[in-house]
């Protein structure tokens, strides 16, 4: 039994700190100490413990800067003119004023996701106290929180333990934060450490959050047939009342749910949401449905479809209450992160606020009481649906071909649209009674609204775009497999030693936002293409959503047709963002239980292990936020590359191997300690990609790693020139840095490829049991 | 339209912005001085169409006349190939602009690093966030970026021009390339 | 006793919650509840508690933006246009844009303070334990920590009761950074609330930092006759070793002195500090010198003064390594925020790192670890002066010459520099033999190094200023009185009816650093000027050795001219930047001792006291960090009206008062209910001034407050006016807003003021016991 | 010297920025068109001395041929009145221009809000986060800076000038103004 925060009163108690009389004992923790593992270097490590490790992973990837501003304006020394070589009034040059922005990203998302377990958490003790055991998956899951075990080098088993992890992250968030502080930290790399600890700590607190609600929600408990759920406009009956939940953190949806089980409503009024609260809500409650990704919240409302919008967290458009108050839907502000500015009704009796909201004399209110959110929510959307109709802001298509007539081509949108679409041409084209145009933007449209801002004669180009594909948005009804949580032990030794020796050839772990550079669908190709190629897809997030949007001929979308078990060739929907612990939490225990790695308080070893041996790769396609640039940093910091799409340059910086300079990818044997050159693998640590193709041949790419055996090199091998055949249209040029022995050749290609090592003049090397420390070389070398 | 302002109208850089390449021959000109230039290509070259030709073939035309090495980004290798010509190198957009800043590298042929970097086809606002790389952390390099979009980060672009300008453009500048 | 996380074992111990066996406590906290003052409505406050306060001074003290840029680049949507009324891609609007930066810079300073609080505690506590008493001021100080026991409700009284107070403020320093996400807070006022939320945790924070560090140090303990110290790069004594310490974090500082002192080394060699390190080591130790404040860090290290340069964290430039190195001093970095991308040699022999610094091997190391900085410090100190002499990078005079000829008269260097000095034409006439003019920037130069960064040709132009100032540089000799820390009980007692009243006309507290619009001497004048006019001025930070660097005729200094003394017509240094929370504090204590509110987590009623009683106003002169920004956030939401120089306007918004919006200026009579007018005070409450006259006029005038009585309003009018005539060269134009009954006249000026006054069509209103808050009317009218 | 950049290097603002007064005459016209003109003079009217007479000399011309109300900020008052003239009125810098974004104030005479204002003699940044106020929060608002500096956030500017130029375009509007 562990404990936090008891209070027991003793009249007398001696111990050898001292006599206590009369005491009450407020107990911080009682720590039953049941886990034999011995302590590893480095639990709760201080913002410097594991720079040594950084500073190699960042020797190798080195930054490679993309300033988004010449200009510094964070003090009022500012502006300052950072061009070139230049400094500012602090001093700082331009590489130290883009890492610094990096940490500060990652300082805000980790506070994100920190926040929110803290909130998750504190209210979920008030609930269920701070014993509620901590069961995320029953027998299946002995490991239950492998990134707090690795990081901390604790063993939460109750809500209450997950108190001290949190106060961790938070005394390093905010050491880090105060690092950006004017005048502190100013060497590149030094934030860059800092911005992988920060990416490290979210971690943790991305897997506090999900256990701690897995854990009292009873959500899937690593359930590899966790349910198929509703996903999409058009799954949505908008004949009832509808209830719609946007943001991150599913306790208002929960009360809303609970209180429609609690009030035979079940089957009255539709529950969906937009992020992550939806996947959250799905793992719920079957019943609920998910809408779509976050680009979706302009055109859902827009449509009219809801009838009350309650917004907790994260990831919300700020113009959500305006749009709403637009079409004549109430809204609840749910959460202290977001409080859009409303009264606060927490204190008021429900049913004053509902007849409010529901008479429109307040369009909005604050309710930080979730009960209370699911009560008002409830009556507000019984009483308000016949009301407003589903009143929506959707034009008729008549006044589109009207209004797009004054149109004056000046071009203002396209340039004020973050994928530069056509869109004077489309308006045109519509303003001649041709919506086909508009319809083909459909799909490229992120919903951002700034061609609407941007349009000097007002008009609503967004909403444009999607009554031209109106008939896609009520089309789109797709089975989404509701996030399951955490992998399971037994999967993790199933696959742990194929995925190390390289025959399942790789994790792609698809997650992130929306911010896709040309629609969903490339997310769901890549998807299938490379469960196809038995890797193992893991999804989370606004991406697992974009993954399950295409059908087959048959109808069937990808969660139908492919496993949810970690195994190859699965698409494994982990869930909401904060699951991407769990993404990480595979990776650690591939390391721990299939290669018994000491886990606890053991990172570095841990990280060195996972960078040098299992063939992970992360693809955030539409990554937009700062959340998705510390969760980026998170794996960094285990030495696992992630690629972006894009737009995702515009994140300041890559870190990106260079495959020429041989200098940099050697390794030691743990065996011999010797030295031993096993090419660039992988080649990159955080890169963003141009297209779908170069993504796809790259994840192939990426998943070599030095451990990989013969067998297993081929099989990647493989892949990646068929990737490279296909969408290159030719074979790789750097293949001969790949192949360590001949047996690392895949047999079909073998005439082929050892043409190409010769005339590059390849020379065998041999595969060593690779580690990047030196401390893990068990005979050393005189 | 401004045409000499960011073409994505948010994308405003700082106090050191490219200078505007007035007429086409000009290009040419630099282009014709630079000892070493390097041409990289992105995955727009075959999105765009002039109607007679795509960017692509203008491109292709330019680094024959120019004798210019080509880098395909993204998957534009393949689009080389299918027109028969081989590109020099291809990698990813971000790798061979991180090469560019590197003042150890030698080259696509071994012989040294590039003094020009002349850019065509990457999505707006990527080739925006590269050439700011390469404005702040390749002193010795100068970019153009052969787009019809003004590239502020660039050393010169063309201010924001019409497709059919831009045909012409390229045109002036593959006639005039070569031949000093 | 009040004592954390206690290890206890226990054989059997029966509980009201269980038999526990054979148990190892490990107590959070013991705690003795000796504290008889019942718990308040708000003890450790969360986000929203305070919202109903924040928006009753928001709602009169209206944010009036003023963008620092058009564009938002926080994500991968962006760049957003906000320009006008457009919104981001994320919906935000530019309302909502700036008051997020501002809660981001509010968050960053806060986190400063705070992590250097945790540093300090942690360290504290492992070398004196968690029971070591928190002693700040002896008997003359029962209430040791007004902030914490107000915002908290608790009452620390050992190192380790400070725990879980960082706990607190670092939770709401995550929660309310988290709320600068990408699609969380949109609504501009909901910022402002969350910014003066940052602003109140940064207050707890940084009385927390300094009540550990006066009570482990043994600092002046609230002493009015702390010590008189040296302070001016004159006062350094060149011959002998020296070393210098810069930043925030005395932990370093007092490694070294302490070394000096166990080797008899104090006499040997000097220690001296910039910034806030130095206030600290000289409240340690009275033969430590300050050289001045941030603006002196380039010119006293290109004079090659110092032979060692220890950093710690804070204000530290980030090019010192640089130019350390140009000198020849060797750096030691010494704290986990700033490390320079130095070599980790924490765990070295001091032996080696002495020997590899000395050598030049490397020019700089890191060392986390106090003690060891102490020795290597000294030791390379004495190895090092005698081989580097001093060296220096300033020009000599004929240079100077020599290279001004090359000037172009770009007006680069000029349009480079913050405060737009007329640098060419100094260098013009230095080119021609004349240095005077380049002297005579000297004082109005910050030190920023923008100008050189700027240059085309590289003139070293800052180094330039410095050699033909450098008479002045080496003439820099004064006194200052060291940082007392908190203020009595006694001296409030004394105080409290004279300000409450209005008899002492204000509290004017000069704070912060040195981004002055034209040099440090306005800041002395300032001081003195108020001093003299029996104004309690209270100095911190970098403007309180600004106000010690004048002299009068006979050559002494402010500090030696006026008592230390919280009283009228004292100049009060109370220390650090993190003294700063000692001014809140008396403050507070002004509400709580003098007028008995209760303290215990009743922060509205006290900050309605304070905003309406306490005819208190901060001066940031030269404000320019985070810390500055959260520091002032602190402050606004006790009501406390703060006035920064003119580069406080890019702050991103000002909080102004509208005077002529009479129904803005109601306040209600807690004795009836009734709503009065009391005028516009304090008129504003942040605010940029353009001019030391403009801000000394505001400062009088900012110190009315409601409660004024007759007498105590006379005398806040009389110097208003006098001030107003001296500077503006005629009467207020708005006196009639001020007075509100005949006996609230001047005596002297009566006739004047009559007449004004019926030309205004003066009336007379009542004079009621001023209060914001509803629930403090003790009768209410029906 | 760039000349409609903003004078200092870094105060780089956004998309939209200052009309570019390339004539003196034109600024005469356009406050000539005002309805209700204000102008604001901050401290620096009198450190700028054109050798002949000082900026608020000009200014004060400027004001009575105009007969354009004058809000001194910081201490100017003082300096007008030695000089006989007596503003309109006096305030801090931001205070006049958080009035100037309220649409329901009434002006300094009672008579309602102004249509546009004329800067000068502000601080350079000062005035620049001002203007940048008015700008994004004052849409009704039009403003003009009688500096010699290009100030990014004004409805119209004048570019960077040199010092007697500026005196020059000063006895251009004066003698413009008025007389419709
Ligand atoms: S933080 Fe440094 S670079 Fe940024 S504005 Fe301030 S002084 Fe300039
Ligand atoms: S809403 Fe769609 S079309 Fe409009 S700017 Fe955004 S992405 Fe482009
Ligand atoms: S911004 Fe408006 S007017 Fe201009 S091209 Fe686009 S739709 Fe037409
Ligand atoms: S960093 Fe961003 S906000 Fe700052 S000046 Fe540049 S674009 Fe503007
Ligand atoms: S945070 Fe909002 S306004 Fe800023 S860049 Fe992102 S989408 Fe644009
Ligand atoms: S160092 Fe001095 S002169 Fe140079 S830019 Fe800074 S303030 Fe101006
Ligand atoms: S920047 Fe250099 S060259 Fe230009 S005016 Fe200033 S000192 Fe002279
Ligand atoms: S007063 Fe300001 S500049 Fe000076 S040390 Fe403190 S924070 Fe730094």
């Amino acid at each position: 039994m562990n404990r936090k925060n008891v209070r027991v009163k003793i009249d007398e108690l001696k111990t050898d700190v001292g006599l206590f009389k009369n005491l009450e004992l407020s107990i911080g923790k009682v720590t039953e100490e049941k886990w034999a593992e011995p302590m590893g270097p480095t639990p709760f490590p201080s913002v410097t413990a594991l720079r040594n490790w950084d500073m190699k992973l960042l020797q190798r990837y080195k930054p490679f800067y993309m300033p988004f501003c010449d200009l510094c304006c964070l003090c009022t020394y500012g502006k300052c003119d950072l061009t070139g070589n230049k400094r500012g009034a602090c001093g700082i040059d331009m590489a130290g004023q883009q890492s610094r922005i990096v940490l500060l990203a990652c300082c805000i998302g980790a506070a994100t996701h920190i926040g929110h377990a803290r909130h998750l958490v504190e209210y979920l003790i008030e609930k269920y106290g701070r014993n509620y055991p901590l069961d995320v998956g029953g027998l299946n899951i002995q490991v239950e929180a492998p990134v707090t075990r690795l990081v901390c080098g604790v063993k939460p088993e109750t809500l209450g333990d997950l108190e001290e992890v949190l106060d961790y992250t938070e005394t390093q968030v905010t050491h880090l934060l105060s690092a950006t502080h004017t005048g502190q930290e100013g060497n590149n790399l030094d934030f860059e450490s800092k911005a992988f600890h920060a990416g490290m700590v979210d971690q943790v607190g991305m897997e506090v959050a999900d256990i701690a609600q897995i854990a009292a929600y009873n959500l899937p408990k690593a359930d590899p047939e966790a349910p198929l759920v509703d996903l999409g406009c058009g799954t949505i009956n908008v004949e009832k009342p509808v209830i719609l939940c946007i943001g991150h953190n599913v306790v208002p949806s929960v009360g809303i749910i609970d209180y429609l089980k609690a009030n035979g409503l079940d089957s009255e009024i539709e529950v969906c949401g937009l992020c992550c609260s939806a996947h959250d809500a799905t793992r719920y409650y079957k019943r609920a449905k998910i809408v779509g990704p976050i680009s979706w919240q302009l055109r859902f409302i827009r449509s009219g479809f809801p009838d009350v919008v309650v917004l907790d967290e994260q990831c919300i458009r700020i113009d959500t209450y305006d749009e709403a108050q637009k079409v004549k839907a109430p809204v609840i502000a749910a959460s202290e992160k977001n409080c859009v500015g409303l009264p606060n009704r927490t204190n008021d009796p429900p049913d004053e606020i509902v007849k409010d909201l529901v008479s429109g004399k307040t369009p909005g209110v604050l309710i930080l009481d979730p009960e209370k959110v699911g009560e008002v929510a409830t009556k507000v959307a019984v009483q308000i649906a016949p009301l407003r109709k589903k009143f929506k802001t959707l034009p008729e298509i008549d006044e589109i071909i009207q209004k797009s007539k004054g149109c004056r081509q000046c071009d203002d949108c396209r340039r004020a649209c973050p994928q530069d679409l056509h869109i004077p041409e489309a308006i045109k084209a519509a303003s001649q009674g041709d919506l086909t145009k508009l319809a083909d933007l459909y799909e490229l449209c992120i919903g951002c609204g700034r061609c609407e801002e941007a349009c000097p004669i007002d008009l609503m180009i967004h909403s444009f775009i999607v009554k031209a594909g109106e008939k896609q948005l009520k089309q789109e009804t797709y089975k989404i497999r509701c996030g399951r949580g955490a992998i399971q032990d037994v999967e993790i030794r199933n696959v742990g030693s194929p995925i190390v020796f390289g025959e399942i050839p790789g994790v792609v772990a698809v997650v992130g936002c929306a911010n896709y550079p040309k629609g969903g669908e490339e997310v769901a190709e890549i998807c299938k293409e490379f469960a196809n190629r038995r890797f193992i897809v893991v999804t989370s997030g606004c991406a697992a959503m974009s993954a399950a949007m295409t059908k087959d001929d048959e109808g069937k979308t990808p969660y139908e047709l492919y496993t949810g078990e970690f195994t190859a060739g699965g698409i494994v929907n982990v869930g909401s963002c904060v699951s991407n612990a769990h993404i990480a939490g595979a990776a650690i225990k591939i390391a721990n239980i299939f290669a018994k790695r000491n886990l606890r308080a053991n990172y570095e070893e841990i990280a060195d292990y996972i960078h040098t041996r299992v063939g992970a790769v992360g693809l955030a396609w539409g990554a937009y936020s700062q959340k998705a640039a510390s969760i980026a940093a998170g794996f960094w910091r285990l030495g696992v590359p992630v690629i972006v799409g894009p737009h995702g340059s515009k994140y300041r910086r890559m870190l990106l191997g260079r495959a020429d300079k041989e200098e940099d990818w050697y390794v030691l044997d743990a065996r011999t300690g010797e030295k031993v050159y096993v090419g660039p693998a992988p080649e990159h640590l955080f890169y963003a990609a141009e297209t779908k193709e170069e993504a796809m041949v790259m994840i192939a790419k990426l998943c070599m790693r030095p451990n990989d055996t013969t067998k297993g090199r081929a099989i990647k091998l493989t892949h990646y020139i068929d990737l490279h055949k296909r969408l290159f249209g030719t074979m790789p040029e750097d293949i001969h840095l790949f192949v360590r022995t001949v047996a690392d050749i895949p047999v079909t290609m073998k005439d082929e490829i050892i043409k190409i090592l010769e005339k590059k003049k390849w020379k065998e090397t041999v595969i060593p049991d690779p580690t990047l420390l030196p401390r893990l070389v068990r005979k050393r070398k005189e | 339209m401004a045409t000499a302002e960011p073409w994505q109208t948010a994308e405003v850089p700082g106090p050191k912005k490219a200078f505007v390449i007035a007429k086409a021959d000009v290009a040419a000109k630099m282009i014709n001085k630079a000892k070493r230039p390097v041409l990289i290509v992105g995955s727009k070259a075959v999105e765009i169409d002039f109607g007679d030709k795509k960017l692509i073939d203008y491109i292709i035309e330019l680094a024959k006349k120019g004798k210019i090495p080509v880098v395909a980004t993204a998957h534009m290798v393949n689009e080389f190939l299918k027109r028969d010509y081989k590109p020099k190198g291809w990698m990813p957009a971000v790798d061979i602009s991180n090469r560019l800043t590197d003042p150890e590298w030698k080259g696509l042929d071994g012989k040294g690093q590039y003094d020009l970097a002349l850019f065509v086809g990457l999505p707006y606002y990527m080739e925006w966030t590269i050439l700011s790389g390469l404005k702040h952390f390749a002193p010795n390099l100068k970019t153009i970026t052969l787009d019809n979009t003004y590239q502020p980060h660039a050393s010169w672009s063309f201010p924001n021009t019409k497709v059919k300008d831009w045909a012409e453009n390229l045109k002036v500048i593959i006639d005039n390339l070569g031949g000093e």
